[in-house]
């Protein structure tokens, strides 16, 4: 991957050029992101990250407490969903629904949001539980969606796969491929419009590049040099369809040649090799210079959809038609929470007890927020025919009247 | 109070709700918003908001023009997506799967401020196929969660653009050039015209006659021969197809026993279907009849399209008819 | 013969008329074409026929599947796009302004062999907004020059299928899981079931009961409790939505005075809207009503779709309500 | 334009490869394409083309005969929509509907149609009748088309904007943006299922590059390593926007480098480098090496569609608010029709009387057309109601029964 980073440096000084064409000079840009002095401090501490050829990179530079929230979150999107999964394979609770877990990619995520303000935009997808809990969504909220209740973040209405908090910038995981990359082009647009710092990330797979929602939201946010960032989670499946046979790319953040936008791979195994990447990313978007594509090498550890070849108390999916065993341990050899807690103690941010706590805290919340869940009380019937409008209801036409 | 064109009246809705609104935006495709009023007076929304809120139009690409949109309104943002008639179909996806579903989806977080405003339709000879086309609203209404406005004069269009930009749901707002033959006063100041609201234009005894938009200005325009004919007709425009103010039609085939719908769509599934259903179920043993374009594409020449239009001529014979 | 299930015999029909045409291709999206039948045997056409003709399903990209199939088609190669409900219409504008116009548009000279089959929707609780659509057949059935057709049980699937794929004129073809609810025997060999022909399923005198698809399931299955209360139904399985066979519906309605429309769909220009709308004209003081998912999203809970859908209790008392 | 050069050559070696990668081999495509022999042949004559920078190319390996026909059609799409112009202009015919004239387009459309075969395919767009020409289009059928007679192309249903003519393997012009390059790649694709070698172009406008169609068709022909080549044919403006403001790409075709096809740029107001590029991307596609895109700069003389600024016996549209005339002369300048024709008699493949009386033919021709369009009877009203489906009519519900 080493040829990447070239990449990304050049195109990225090709940022504010491109913007210029589209009539936002850099200047105007810089005024709407509160000025060039943040720009250039910014871009300071980005260099922190270029170590080595930076497909693996330690602490250097990140603070304790920072590393240590990451490796919470990590762990809270690890045994929430682990958590959930037991639910539905313990079968005592009658969940039904989809659930697309995204164990194995917490550094994607986590990396990514590290990056972020309170106040930046994600557009999620399908399998976008850690990008939510990475972003500070609310577990017992999470939890209660999945069962279908009340007090759940959608009321029942959603489900999984369409789990939104808009009071946190999290614009919704979308049961459909690829309009996350509009949105995230457009709440990047309104960031421009109201002269925010705001950034906005879109997450899709590797097979959310093929539709033309992809290409629209990056020309665009080329064309108008908009603060938005694509991540390609790319975990080598299209449902059961290698990466491989649907694209004729290897590398799919090589289309961000075509658009002359930065683009570059990262390990996506490695939470502070993401961290630094999205760092980079997210400097360029508040300094007017347009959207970076960030293609994530990662990998799910169990199925697209459903628990096929999965087992209580065993992470991952074996024995599925169409990848190896033998590929999911080698994957899962290379977990990144793990990786991370190693680092943490070895760099005695952590000690390993502390490590262990505070893995146990998170189990101990990831229970209690399914068992309120279990005792919330289900959505009523009749409030189906709310919400399709703002204050009013439709006509229960399933009755003859 | 004068007359003016329908695009200047609705030109002005905008920018009055533009400059009420700091960031609302626009997207739109390749008619700026631009227009010159009856005195030679002109609105320049590019000049006076300028990029990025009303950005020069840029690529040709419906899906940003509405994806787009629809990201910016998720934020809190006001925006109008505008764009001629044969392309927002081409982000018809987004409406159905996204715009009109992601309140209902999110359990209501999602607020959704967006005008998707469809602009230049209408049954034209020489465009053929794709650019004559009328009656799309009826795609949208079957679509929940979005809301249809088809104004057919220019005070009803500038009165529903204003409502419209001071919702809080999607709304897909028909713009038809026709409309301007049906002259209005339209005031300077803002007002609305709710969304929802049927319009009786003219009380009648004999029969109801309903139509929106382009079939709207037809219909005025038979008003007269249809009276001459000694038939005293009721005339309602809904304004709204969704959600559609049946009561009002209704009402009035109660009173009148029989229901014309003239309507530039196509036969089938065209606004005039759920107009006709809904009167049956409501008024049993009332007369029903409708004239629609037919379920064919629009064809380019004149001989072929105006024949299959229904205009003036052809509401006159229909009204006899069933009034007969 | 013997029961099959649907995906069985659709199948069936098509690695038919795959062997009967060397060049037909199939673009399809995830789901491969492999099926097994009842006695264990497994129709595979990605082994039989492989690249070019039956590809490994490749990108998610509907846009493709639809263009691309269209354009394969207009080479004269029969072809068909088989994908999933909440992804053809992402490709709505290619069928609305091109699969349905370009024959009309150029005088009758393109020719589109083309089948659309949509699958795998229905009114299922845990999906919500987009995968648990219903009815989208309205919005095809609106579109001058599809057809459209809405099998209710695997007989009908397979009949309909081989005349689809014998059709030249692009026909989308909608294949709703549920429908396996209607266990039937199903011939090893081909026959056709001709698109535009009702299914007249049970004689009766007192009411007509009229549905597609997932909802004539919910019919079958509330047919008993119907009979045990004393009312003759009629029921009328239409099969297709476009061109519409008003006719068989009407003159059962002429006999039974009486027409029940169940849809999966919505309320608003959904399938009822249109046949409701067709016999009041045709049959003038029929008394009308129908049964339908409201205007709104699916939810995801079980509570809130289960009661919002068209079922076999509700059926029955519509069908006492409409006959007391 | 120099750097293009390389970006093909490298850009087309990495055909095959791709066409590997997804699932066709280039064994089995040439199997299809009638045999690697072929191809080599195909190769060989390729070469004369690379003469220098490749951007203007003189008559060098092209046989008299070609060159004389290319001319002729040149002559015919220039007069043909001169004399539709005029007609318009005159206003004597009560002619309505759209017409998007191409002059100054015409080396692009001959230059590509010379390098196809009668049995390959084009897709065309609203400013396509230059293609339909170039490909063996009648004159008759045209003109009766815009009159909305009966004995048209289209039979009066169409217009100028939807003509059409399977037979040739024109599947017509298209009043919408973007779906020919879908129905190009399609019918490639129908090419190859049916071991034919055929290959097929789709032509689109600068505008076209902006909407998912084009990545989507591009995309597959890549994947699939389909014979389809896209041409665009940038002449500077989407209607009344420059095209350097609706992309961030200055040259459209280094959109190619993100999808790795082979891509170039052409002088599009040269016919013989046009015909030169399209003969190597025909030789890639027929060889099973994938799409080529082909960006060809050029210029339309007259507004985006109608008349304005136009004057009878005047070529080219003055005095438009969005460009400037000397911009308009600049390009009549480089007008490709005299500039072949001073190559025909340099070379003495022709002697000027005989390119003058050849002018003076398809003059004639064209009139004759026009006169004939005159006569032709128009379409009964009913007929609207037929072509529907095949067979069948529809009701004529505009009369309430
Ligand atoms: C427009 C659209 N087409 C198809 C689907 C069905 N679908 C859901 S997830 C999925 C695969 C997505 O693969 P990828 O983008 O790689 O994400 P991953 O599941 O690997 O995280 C498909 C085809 C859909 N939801 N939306
Ligand atoms: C999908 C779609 N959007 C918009 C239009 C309206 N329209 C017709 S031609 C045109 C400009 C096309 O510009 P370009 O692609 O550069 O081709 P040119 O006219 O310059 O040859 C536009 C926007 C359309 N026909 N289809
Ligand atoms: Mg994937
Ligand atoms: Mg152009």
């Amino acid at each position: 991957m080493r040829d990447d980073t070239p990449d990304t440096a050049q195109q990225a000084d090709a940022g504010p050029q491109d913007a210029g064409k589209s009539g936002f000079s850099r200047r105007n840009f810089l005024q709407f992101a509160g000025g060039a002095g943040l720009a250039g401090a910014l871009m300071s501490n980005a260099g922190m990250a270029r170590a080595g050829n930076g497909w693996t990179v330690g602490l250097e530079g990140v603070p304790d407490e920072k590393s240590r929230q990451m490796y919470e979150l990590m762990l809270k999107s690890r045994w929430w969903e682990e958590g959930i999964k037991e639910a539905f394979l313990a079968g005592n609770d009658g969940l039904y629904g989809a659930f697309h877990i995204s164990v194995g990619e917490e550094a994607c995520s986590v990396g990514v949001m590290a990056a972020l303000n309170e106040d930046d935009y994600i557009a999620s997808n399908h399998r976008g539980h850690s990008h939510l809990i990475a972003k500070g969504g609310d577990l017992h909220k999470m939890s209660a969606e999945i069962f279908f209740r009340e007090t759940g973040y959608n009321r029942g209405f959603g489900g999984s796969m369409h789990i939104t908090d808009v009071s946190k910038g999290i614009l919704g995981m979308n049961g459909i491929i690829g309009p996350q990359f509009l949105f995230a082009a457009g709440a990047a647009y309104s960031a421009k419009v109201r002269g925010t710092e705001q950034v906005a990330v879109a997450f899709g797979g590797d097979g959310s590049v093929n539709n033309g929602w992809y290409y629209s939201g990056l020309r665009n946010a080329a064309l108008y040099g908009l603060p938005m960032i694509a991540v390609v989670e790319n975990n080598g499946y299209q449902m059961s369809m290698p990466q491989q046979n649907t694209n004729s790319l290897q590398n799919l953040h090589d289309f961000g040649a075509g658009l002359k936008i930065a683009h570059e791979a990262v390990n996506g195994m490695d939470v502070m090799a993401v961290y630094a990447v999205a760092k980079r990313a997210v400097e360029r978007a508040r300094a007017g210079e347009g959207p970076t594509l960030i293609e994530a090498k990662t990998y799910r550890y169990y199925d697209h959809a459903g628990l096929a070849g999965a087992k209580p108390g065993v992470m991952g999916a074996f024995g599925l038609p169409y990848r190896s065993d033998a590929e999911v341990r080698a994957w899962i050899a290379e977990d990144p929470i793990p990786k991370l807690r190693r680092q943490l103690v070895a760099n005695s941010v952590m000690t390993d007890d502390e490590a262990q706590a505070m893995e146990d805290e998170v189990k101990a919340l990831v229970a209690e927020t399914i068992e309120a869940a279990r005792q919330a009380p289900s959505p009523k019937a009749e409030a189906g025919l709310e919400h399709v409008f703002a204050g009013m209801t439709v006509s229960p036409s399933q009755f003859m009247s | 109070m004068v007359n003016k064109p329908s695009n200047f009246a609705i030109l002005e809705a905008v920018q009055h709700e533009m400059r009420a609104n700091p960031h609302m935006t626009m997207l739109y495709e390749y008619q700026r918003p631009v227009a010159m009023g009856p005195m030679g007076n002109v609105i320049d929304l590019y000049t006076e908001f300028g990029a990025p809120r009303i950005p020069d139009w840029g690529p040709i690409d419906e899906e940003w023009f509405i994806g787009g949109a629809a990201g910016i309104a998720m934020t809190g943002v006001p925006a109008i997506a505008h764009m001629p008639s044969m392309c927002s179909v081409r982000s018809f996806e987004l409406i159905f799967n996204q715009v009109g579903k992601l309140r209902h989806m999110t359990g209501g977080q999602v607020n959704m401020p967006l005008v998707i405003w469809q602009d230049g339709a209408g049954r034209n000879p020489g465009l053929a196929g794709q650019h004559a086309d009328a009656g799309q609203e009826a795609l949208y209404a079957a679509i929940p969660g979005v809301k249809v406005v088809v104004p057919s004069n220019p005070y009803d269009a500038k009165g529903l653009m204003t409502s419209a930009l001071r919702d809080g749901d999607p709304v897909v707002f028909f713009h038809y050039p026709a409309i301007d033959g049906n002259a209005m006063d339209v005031p300077d100041d803002d007002y609305v015209v709710n969304i929802g609201e049927a319009n009786v234009v003219q009380e009648g005894t004999d029969l109801t006659i309903v139509g929106v938009g382009p079939a709207f200005v037809e219909i005025t325009r038979a008003m007269e021969e249809i009276a001459a004919a000694g038939i005293s007709a009721e005339v309602i425009d809904p304004r709204t197809i969704k959600p559609l103010p049946i009561d009002a039609i209704a009402a009035s085939v109660e009173k009148t026993g029989k229901l014309l719908v003239i309507d530039h769509g196509h036969e089938t599934l065209g606004t005039s279907s759920e107009i006709i259903a809904r009167v049956a179920m409501l008024v049993p043993g009332a007369r029903l009849g409708r004239s629609t374009f037919p379920d064919a594409p629009p064809p380019g020449a004149r001989e072929m399209i105006s024949w299959m239009t229904p205009d003036a001529p052809k509401i006159v014979e229909a009204a006899k008819q069933l009034t007969a």
